[in-house]
Order: structure tokens, then C-alpha cells, then sequence
């Protein structure tokens, strides 16, 4: 039952890493935006599944890496 | 001023809530006069959007925690006097009682609506209530009784019990615990309010366009209908996290209570598939307030999908009403029958399948909506599965009394009734999900009888039982044994026959929701109206019971029971910190009859350190 | 077997016989009239739903009515035998609860449907065009007859031992067209037209049976409860005579 | 009610009770998340893939990048607390709320226009009006989240990795807003 102190901030990488790392995902998820964009106003019908593939992976490394998902069953990135 | 001094609070709050009630009022009838004539329901709805934020803040919140947000200290509210009842107390068991007390009110308030609505169907014809007041009088029954079975057990039982029952000393956010109360009397005040508004005439389900037209009483209870939704997302919440991370030492999945269990799977429910009924009402509003067209077909709109998302949240909200009851059930019949729950781990897991299949059943209460027929058969075939895990639950009932040593007290009576009862909810329960018998029995007095059966003799006994049974630990008082038999035979007998006639008027072709009805079923309706008329008697037995105990009761023991979960572990009532030392659970909570088994150990201050045993005239 | 379990086995056989008995062979739980071949289906379904949940109800109700009587203790003094599970018993259990209900899915669930889709399909004889409105029913039927259920003397009439099909919509607010006799019933929501069938069988006439009644079955406010208007079944050469009356009027 | 037993099992000390609130503030967001997948899914059953020509979708695709880029801060700002670097806390809490302002801007331009061409009156408009309003519904309260982190921080209540559990919060919060809109922004402006 007794915690380590560090699990508070378990997901606590280097700041230099905590930067770099945010820089990424940014990049990751302009991209898709852009993509969606593209496949939403050339594809017109039919984006539907094309769109679904690339924003449930956005969303999730969102979620996976900005909310720490993985803090919550206590583990690391 | 004595006289005042408990009550200040309240007082503030209602002060806070008419300046945030005016607050908001002013603020929508500037926007709506910027661009025509202010509007009287944009001003309702935003002036209690208002008078909520008032209303919360003046009852404590602001002592308690918005404090903590500009950068003061927070100040405790909790003390140990009754007046702390009316005030924002953290302590899980004042939350606890004072659910437990609302909601009782609010069942004998919505039971008196019942009878009102019986003496107008004892004959045929318009008696007495006009036709708008007849759809007020059965819609505010409704909502209220679905109010009473979703927030008794959940907001009056889990609260009391579940940190007791896991040897937690409170829940894991008070705070939010103590707002999910506070956020209710706002609702009872709303839903008073109603017939001053002109009363609402769409029944709970509030379907669209119905709910779209008509009186703004209708916003008052839609307004009431999502805040209660919010409390009950939060006490989802707040369980859920309670019972993840606050167990005491020892206590292992598998050595919870199986009420423990049925409240982790009921949170769930509420804490996800309320948001529907939320986004549902939000989207009515929307549609009334701001002129939308969800669901008006001139506007690109369509009312069945209300349906759609209204049964998504409100067919698991039974499960959320029934999983704790039959949580009670079983604790109940272990500790009286001394026997072990029955097949323990398959009624975890049945109760997880529940869970699972709720959410894949709603459109059952759509096979006559002109919904397309293709779905009709796969909604059938998901419904009827959920009696299987139902089944389980039977197993285990029928299990544990089976050779045990049944000793038939007051909350032991109303559990075996709760058997009783919901096998004849859960059997006509199948006539409803077959699609070919709905066809007929949709939206008759046979569905008024089913769901009678499963959430009043369902729960509703559930409820009598959990109140018997925890009385002693919550008031420290022994209630009147003999009274408390005396009503469970008046409230079983006439009970059942006030509803089981309802199933032939429903054959027979008497449509729910009515004033008025054919010839030919008054001799059935004059029957069931004088009959419900000796079951509401009943309840004032038991009010009397409860509060002449309460005063003049007998001191009860710590264990009066000799049952052996953590509750009756520590005194009567317990300690504000629940446990002067810290339990440490060893073995499994049901182990009656296994030799040298402990569940628990405490401290022995912490146990019958509470008065002598003078308990009141148990045995047979 | 011990003495309860052989008990119990008895008690459950003897309430078995005398539900199915009540159920089979005594009219004590009549149907009301059937006015259409789909209320047929429904009652069978009804019917043979019932006679399968007395076992089950018996086999509960004696259990519980057995240890009610047998296993009571005027006290907490001693514990019941340890028992928590036989596992055998459990997977019995769950073997017939589940067989049992994927049975009643197939028979009379899908079955039934099946059969009322079959009797649903095909030519209608007369189609009738029923809209909802707070609080009455327009009834359109054939060569621009129309009947308006608030007008003196209203009612539908239809012509016996024919497929009629009703398209059912509404002006306002949700209602719901139910026949009692024919146990039929669907909504009328606005924007959206939905059908129901019904093979009408017998003459039958309000003023005899009320179950010959078209009511609103979904609460549609204010005078929900006096949304119904009396149906009659005659006989196909009145029907016609009738239609051909009400035809001559309206012009 | 710190008592001697409570201190003992940690259910009381301050790594618990982060614990306990992170699991408590990913319910809520779970919760939260169910409330977005009703509007999604009544778009979809009203209008099926329906796309009005009207939507600016330049001013969608800014918005939206606008959001990410607000993301990004507020994790620069978690990020920083949890360092206890408090003027880096500071300065990007003020990005992330300025962001905030500019994505509400942005709405309230497309709000504008779309009054023009699909108002919300009508079909298309009632769920763009509604789901474009929910969510900046959420992005009000978060910024107002954010007001009071940044003048609590000020006053160096979160300066170190003990107490910076607030910022981690609201930062999560914020996040769960941004994929809220990633999830939005296709469902109104791309799908056809």
C-alpha cells in the first residue's frame, strides 16, 4: 500500500526530453490535421473510414502521451 | 435566534440562491432583449443556472472549498450535533443520513401522489383532477419515484455503508460526496414549483415534441431532471474511487462484501450512461429555449432519436436502481440465513455481464416507435440474454437459504419478499422483451405492473430491508421488531394485491398514463384503488416505527445481528473516523459456519465498547 | 438425495401441475377478444409463454416457501452448513437458464415476428391512412373519404376477413395507433410514416366489446386518455356500402 | 481527519491522495467524454455524412491547429511544475490561455458567418451550433481553470513536485478539451 515518492510524478522524463517530446507530438497531430484536411475536401464521399483511421491514433496519443495515460495503472511511458 | 442557528446555512443559501437566481435572469434578458422581446424561459433557466451556484455556495461550499481557490484556507463544517444535518458536512455518514431521510420524505410525498392518482381511476370517467391536473400529478410521481430508487441506495447506502463495509474512515472526495447531496434539495424545490408553472404533462420520459410545447413547467422539470443527473454522475464517481483505493489492509477483491461489489457496478452505470440523458435533456432544451430542431421534423429533426438516447441512459439506470438491491439481498439473506453468498464469484461476474448487456438493450422500449424493423429482432435477442446473469442472482438467493439457519427478522422478511417479487417483475419481464407479446402490452398497465414488480417489489423492498437492517448502526437505536414484522406482512399482502391485478387491466386493454378508461375494467380498478389504499396505510406504520424508535428506541449493540462484515465491527452509531484503529481484514466476510474463520481483526475498543446489550425483542 | 431436496422436488412437481392445470385447463386467465389474425400470433405467444414460466416460478416459489418453513431459527446462535458453491449445480443452473432462454428468443420471439411480418406482407385489400393530432385521429381512407374522430358519431369502420394496412403518422407530437382487439400497435411520429397490419377476423363492434376501440397509446398530453375513437368490422358489401355513402357526402 | 492509523496505511498522505485524484479526474473525463459521444452520434443519425459548402475551412483547420499548439504549452506548463520552475509555469499557463482566447475568437468568427448560411434553426446548424457550443463551453471553464492557476501560482503554491498536482489537472483537462476537438472538428467540417 505504501507508495515511492516518485510516483507522484511517475511519468517524469529530463526536461530536455519532456520538451522534445512535446515537439514531436505536436508535429504528429498538425500533420494529421492537415491530412484530414486534405482527405476531407478531395475524397468527398466516402472520408468517413479514411478519417476515423487518423483521428482515433491522434486522439489516442493525446491522450497517451500529453494526459500520461499510463500513470494511472502506475507505469511509465 | 436559537432557533435559527441550526438552520442559518440553509437561510444563507436561500438568500445566495435568489441573488444568483436574479443574477442570471438579468443576464438572459439582456441577451434575448438584444435581439427581440425577453423571453421568459431563457430567463428561467439561466436564472437557476444562477440560483444553483447561490444556492451551493451559501450552504458551504464556499466554507468548505471555493475558499481553497483563491488562496484561503478552507474551514470544516463537520461537528458533532444534529446541526450539521443542515449544513455542508463532509462526513460520509451524515451524506448518508441525510439522503436516506430526503428520500424517504420524497417516497411518502410520491406515494401520496399514487393515492391520489388511484382515487381518480377508481371508476371510469373524470372524477376529480382535471386531465392537465391528472399528467402533473402522474409525471411528478414518476420523476420522483425514479428519484427515490436511483438516489436512496446509491446516495443513502453506499454512502453509510461502503466506507464502513471496506474499513475506510470516509470517501475518497467528501467534498464532491457532500455537493451530490446538496445539489438535490434545488431539485425537489424545482420540481414543487412545477404546478405553479403551469405543471408538465410529458411523463418522466419527457419525450419530444411533446416536451418542446407546452407549459414552461416543463423546463422546471427538465431543468430538475439534469441537475439530478448531476449528482448522481457524482456519486458514480466518487464510489468508483472509494472502493479502488481506499479498501482497508487486506481486503482483496475477492474478500469484498457483495454489496461493495453491486455499488461498483451500479457507479459505473451512472457515471457513464447518465451523460446521455444529459446530452438528451440538453438537446430539449435547446430545441424549447433556443428554437433547435433536434427533434422537430420540419426543422431537419427527428423524436425517435430522443428515444434513442434517452433509453440508452434510463434502461441501465434500472440496473443502477436494482444491482444495489440485489447487493442488499444478498448481504441480508447471508448474514440471517448464517451461510455463505452462494457461488460468490459468479455473482460478481453476472453482475459485470449486467452491466455490459445494459448498455446494449435500450431499443426494447422501441419495438413499437417505428424505429426500423431490422433492429427489432437483435434488441430482442440482447434483452432476454440479461436473464441469464439475472438467473445467477436467483441461483445465489435460493443458495444461501437453502439449509440454513433462517432467522426471520424484519429486513430478513422483506429480503425473501424481494425474491419473491422480482421473480414475477423478471418472468413478465420476458412477455416484454418477446417482441410479439409487446406489440400488445407496450405502453399498458402490464408494463406499469412489471416495472412495479421489479423497482418497488424489487427495491423498494430492497430499500425496507437495507433500512431495517442498518438502522441499529446508523441510529444506534433498536427499532420495534414487532411493529417492523407487523408491516412487512401488511406491505407484502397488500402490495401484491394491488399490482398483480394491473397485469389483467393491462391484457385488457388499459393504456398507461390514463385519466379515464373502458367500462368494462372499473370493477378491476375499484379493487386495486382500495387496496392501495391499505398498502399506503402501511407506510405510516413504518414511519412511526422509525421515528418513535429513533427517540425512545432501545440502545442498540454494536453487532446486534452477530453478522460478521466490517460495519458491525465498530460501535453504534460509529465514531465520526468510523474505526478507532485501523481494521485488518484476514479472511472472508461470509464464512458463517467455518470454524475459527475471521474476516477482520479490530481492535477491541473499537467493537462492543457501545452500551450494554439490551437489544430490543429479537428471536421469534 | 437427502429428505429436503426430495421434498422440495414434490412440492415443486405439485405446483407445476396445479399452474398448468389453472393455465391449461380452466378459463381463469381469459384473453380478451381477437379481432385480426396478428392478435392470433400474439396471444400464442402470450399463452405458451406463460405455461413455460410456471415450472420456473414453481420451482422458485418452492424453494423459498420450503426453507421459509423449514429452516427457520428463533436466532443467530447457530451457522448454516459452509457451503459455497457446488459447482456442478452452478453450471446446471446456468445450462437451463440459458437454454431455456435462447428457446423463448427463437420460440415464440422470432417465430412470432417471422409470423407477423408473413401476415404483414403481400397486397393490402384496404389501405388506410391514419394521422394523429392533439387530440383526434384523421382517418383517410379510399376515394377521398375522410373521417375526423372529433366530429358527432365518428368512428373506422373496416371491412371484414381483409388485409387492411395502416400508415399511421402524425401532425404534432408523438401517438401511438392501438387497436386492443387486433393486438396491434405502433407510434405516429411526425415526419415519418410507419405501417401496421391487420387480417381482421369476425365482425366485431365497440358497443359490444370495448377491446374494438382505436386509442392513443403514447402520452400526448393534455386529453391523452380521450384520444380513442370506436371501430367496427362489417362485412365487406356494408363496408363498401358505407365508403360509397361517405364518398357521395364528402362530395 | 488525519488520524494515527490513517497516516500509517498511507491512505492519507499526500502520494495517495494524488493518486486518488488523478483516477478521480480521469472518471470525470470518462464521464465527460460520454456526454461529447451522444452530440457526435445524433450528427450522425440525423444527418448521416451531410456537409453543408458553406464551412470555412480555413478558419477550421486554424482553430484547430490553434488548440494542438494551446496543448503544447499547457504540457510545457505541466512540465515546468513539476520541475518547480515557477516562471516557466507562469509564462506558458499565459500562452495556453491566450490560445484559449484566440480558438474562442476563432469560434465566435465561424459562429458569425455560420448565422448567415446555416442557422440554428435549421438542421445542419442545430448540431454545428450545439457541439461547437458545448465544447467552448468546456474551453470557458478551462480557461477559468487556468485563471486561477496562474494566480495561485503566482503566489508559489505550486513550486514544487509535491504540490504542483493542480497544474497536472488542469493541464489533463485541457488536453481532454483539445481531443474532444480533434474528434469535433472532423465530425462538422470533414466528413461527407
Amino acid at each position: 500500500m505504501a507508495l515511492r515518492k516518485e510516483q507522484i510524478v511517475a511519468h517524469k522524463p529530463s526536461r530536455r526530453d519532456a520538451t522534445l517530446l512535446g515537439l514531436v507530438v505536436f508535429g504528429a497531430l498538425m500533420a494529421m490535421e492537415i491530412m484530414e484536411l486534405v482527405i476531407g475536401v478531395r475524397i468527398t464521399p466516402g472520408a468517413l473510414p479514411l478519417l476515423v483511421l487518423l483521428v482515433v491514433p491522434g486522439a489516442g496519443v493525446i491522450v497517451w502521451f500529453f494526459m500520461h495515460l499510463p500513470a494511472v495503472w502506475g507505469g511509465e511511458e | 435566534m436559537s432557533f435559527i442557528s441550526p438552520f442559518r446555512f440553509v437561510i444563507r443559501a436561500l438568500v445566495f440562491a435568489t441573488i444568483g437566481f436574479i443574477i442570471g435572469s438579468l443576464l438572459a434578458s439582456l441577451i434575448t432583449g438584444a435581439t427581440g422581446e425577453p423571453a421568459e424561459e431563457p430567463m428561467l433557466a439561466l436564472g437557476y443556472a444562477g440560483a444553483l451556484i447561490g444556492w451551493l455556495l451559501g450552504i458551504g461550499v464556499w466554507d468548505v472549498w471555493a475558499r481553497e481557490w483563491i488562496g484561503l484556507q478552507p474551514r470544516s463544517l463537520n461537528a458533532q450535533s444534529w446541526h450539521q444535518y443542515f449544513r455542508f458536512s463532509t462526513d460520509h455518514k451524515v451524506i448518508g443520513t441525510q439522503y436516506l431521510v430526503t428520500f424517504v420524505v420524497v417516497l411518502l410525498l410520491a406515494g401520496f401522489l399514487a393515492m391520489v392518482l388511484r382515487v381518480e381511476l377508481a371508476q371510469p370517467g373524470i372524477a376529480f383532477l382535471s386531465d392537465q391536473n391528472y399528467n402533473t400529478v402522474m409525471s411528478l410521481h414518476g420523476i420522483m419515484m425514479i428519484a427515490v430508487a436511483v438516489a436512496t441506495i446509491i446516495g443513502g447506502f453506499a454512502n453509510f455503508g461502503v466506507p464502513l463495509l471496506i474499513g475506510a474512515d470516509d470517501v475518497a472526495f467528501p467534498r464532491i460526496n457532500a455537493l451530490s447531496y446538496w445539489i438535490i434539495p434545488p431539485v425537489a424545490i424545482l420540481l414543487l414549483l412545477t404546478p405553479l408553472f403551469g405543471g408538465f404533462d410529458t411523463g418522466w420520459t419527457a419525450y419530444p415534441p411533446l416536451s418542446t410545447l407546452g407549459s414552461s413547467g416543463t423546463l422546471l422539470f427538465l431543468l430538475a431532471f439534469l441537475t439530478f443527473g448531476l449528482s448522481s454522475i457524482l456519486g458514480g464517481l466518487n464510489f468508483l474511487a472509494t472502493i479502488v483505493f481506499l479498501r482497508a489492509p487486506g481486503m482483496g477483491w475477492s474478500r469484498m462484501p457483495i454489496f461493495v461489489w453491486s455499488v461498483f457496478c451500479a457507479a459505473l452505470i451512472s457515471l457513464t450512461a447518465t451523460q446521455f440523458v444529459a446530452a438528451g435533456l440538453l438537446m430539449v432544451m435547446l430545441d424549447r429555449v433556443v428554437g433547435m430542431g433536434f427533434f422537430d421534423s420540419n426543422r431537419g429533426g427527428d423524436a425517435l432519436l430522443f428515444e434513442h438516447i434517452f433509453w440508452f441512459y434510463s434502461h441501465p439506470a434500472v440496473y443502477i436502481m436494482i444491482l444495489p438491491a440485489f447487493g442488499i439481498l444478498l448481504e441480508v439473506l447471508s448474514h440471517f440465513a448464517r451461510k455463505p453468498v452462494y457461488a460468490y464469484r459468479w455473482v460478481v461476474a453476472s453482475m459485470f455481464s449486467i452491466v455490459l448487456i445494459s448498455f446494449i438493450v435500450w431499443a426494447h422500449h422501441l419495438y413499437t416507435s417505428g424505429m426500423p424493423d431490422f433492429l427489432h429482432i437483435p434488441f430482442m435477442v440482447t434483452t432476454e440474454l440479461i436473464s441469464i446473469p439475472t438467473g445467477v442472482i436467483f441461483l445465489s438467493a435460493l443458495g444461501i437459504i437453502w439449509r440454513g439457519r433462517l432467522w426471520l427478522t424484519t429486513p430478513m422478511l422483506f429480503a425473501l419478499a424481494v425474491v419473491f417479487n422480482f421473480l414475477i417483475g423478471g418472468i413478465t419481464g420476458i412477455f416484454l422483451a418477446d417482441v410479439p407479446t409487446d406489440i400488445h402490452l407496450q405502453d399498458t398497465y402490464f408494463v406499469v405492473a412489471h416495472f412495479h414488480y421489479t423497482i418497488m417489489g424489487g427495491e423498494i423492498f430492497a430499500i425496507m430491508a437495507g433500512i431495517y437492517y442498518w438502522y441499529p448502526k446508523i441510529t444506534g437505536r433498536m427499532y420495534n421488531e414487532r411493529q417492523g414484522r407487523l408491516h412487512f406482512w401488511w406491505m407484502f399482502i397488500s402490495y401484491n394485491a394491488t399490482f398483480l391485478p394491473m397485469f389483467w387491466t393491462g391484457v385488457w386493454g388499459m393504456n398507461r398514463r390514463v385519466a379515464d378508461y373502458t367500462d368494462n375494467l372499473a370493477d378491476l380498478n375499484l379493487i386495486i384503488t382500495g387496496i392501495s389504499f391499505v398498502m399506503g396505510a402501511s407506510f405510516l406504520l413504518f414511519v412511526y416505527n422509525m421515528v418513535s424508535s429513533s427517540i425512545r428506541g432501545p440502545v442498540a449493540e454494536a453487532n446486534p445481528w452477530r453478522a460478521r462484515t466490517l460495519e458491525w465491527q465498530t460501535s453504534s452509531p460509529p465514531p465520526e473516523e468510523n474505526f478507532t484503529t485501523p481494521p485488518q481484514v484476514v479472511g472472508d466476510p461470509y464464512d458463517y459456519g467455518v470454524p475459527d474463520s475471521v474476516h477482520a481483526v479490530v481492535s477491541p475498543s473499537g467493537g462492543s465498547s457501545d452500551g450494554p446489550a439490551e437489544g430490543a425483542d429479537r428471536g421469534a | 438425495m437427502n429428505r429436503d431436496t426430495v421434498n422440495v422436488f414434490f412440492l415443486w412437481l405439485v405446483l407445476t401441475a396445479l399452474g398448468e392445470f389453472v393455465i391449461l385447463g380452466t378459463d381463469l386467465f381469459s384473453y380478451p377478444i381477437v379481432g385480426a389474425e396478428e392478435g392470433h400470433v400474439v396471444d400464442d405467444a402470450f399463452f405458451f409463454l406463460t405455461a413455460l414460466a410456471v415450472p420456473v416460478a414453481a420451482f422458485v416459489l418452492s424453494m423459498l416457501g420450503y426453507a421459509f418453513i423449514r429452516f427457520r431459527v428463533s436466532g443467530p446462535d447457530e451457522d448454516g452448513p459452509p457451503v459455497k458453491m457446488h459447482r456442478s449445480w452452478a453450471i446446471f443452473w446456468l445450462l437451463w437458464t440459458t437454454g431455456l432462454t435462447l428457446f423463448v428468443i427463437v420460440h415464440p420471439g422470432i417465430t412470432g415476428i417471422l409470423e407477423i411480418r408473413h401476415l404483414g406482407s403481400g397486397e393490402p385489400d384496404l389501405v388506410v391512412e391514419t394521422e394523429g393530432s392533439r387530440w383526434y385521429w384523421t382517418i383517410n381512407y379510399p376515394d377521398g373519404v375522410t373521417v375526423k374522430t372529433f366530429e358527432e358519431d365518428a368512428e373506422m369502420v373496416l371491412p371484414v376477413d381483409s388485409h387492411v394496412k395502416f400508415e399511421v403518422t402524425s401532425t404534432d407530437v408523438l401517438h401511438a395507433f392501438w387497436v386492443p382487439a387486433f393486438r396491434m400497435k405502433v407510434d405516429a411520429v411526425p415526419g415519418l410514416v410507419t405501417t401496421i397490419s391487420a387480417t381482421t377476423i369476425g365482425l366485431g363492434n365497440y358497443r359490444d366489446d370495448p377491446q374494438y376501440r382505436l386509442q392513443c397509446a403514447e402520452l400526448c398530453g393534455l386529453l391523452h386518455n380521450g384520444m380513442d375513437v370506436p371501430v367496427r368490422v362489417v362485412s365487406v358489401a356494408e363496408f363498401d356500402a358505407w365508403l360509397a355513402e361517405k364518398a357521395v357526402t364528402a362530395a | 481527519m488525519t488520524t494515527e492509523h490513517a497516516v500509517e496505511h498511507g491512505i492519507h498522505s499526500p502520494e495517495m491522495r494524488v493518486k486518488i485524484n488523478r483516477i478521480g479526474l480521469w472518471l470525470f473525463i470518462l464521464s465527460d467524454a460520454f456526454f461529447f459521444v451522444a452530440l457526435i452520434s445524433s450528427r450522425f443519425y440525423l444527418h448521416g455524412t451531410y456537409r453543408p459548402d458553406d464551412l470555412n475551412q480555413a478558419l477550421g483547420l486554424g482553430v484547430s491547429i490553434v488548440l494542438l499548439l494551446s496543448s503544447l504549452t499547457v504540457y510545457r506548463a505541466e512540465v515546468a511544475a513539476s520541475y518547480g520552475d515557477r516562471a516557466a509555469t507562469q509564462r506558458n499557463i499565459l500562452f495556453t490561455i491566450g490560445l484559449g482566447l484566440l480558438f474562442a475568437v476563432g469560434v465566435g468568427y465561424e459562429w458569425y458567418e455560420a448565422f448567415s448560411h446555416f442557422p440554428p434553426s435549421t438542421g445542419f446548424g442545430t448540431i454545428f451550433f450545439t457541439l461547437t457550443g458545448v465544447h467552448a463551453t468546456h474551453v470557458f471553464s478551462g480557461l477559468i481553470v487556468l485563471g486561477f492557476l496562474w494566480w495561485l501560482n503566482r503566489r508559489g503554491k505550486y513550486s514544487s513536485e509535491e504540490t504542483y498536482w493542480p497544474v497536472e489537472g488542469a493541464a489533463k483537462y485541457w488536453h481532454f478539451v483539445d481531443v474532444a476537438w480533434v474528434l469535433i472538428y472532423p465530425t462538422l467540417y470533414l466528413v461527407s
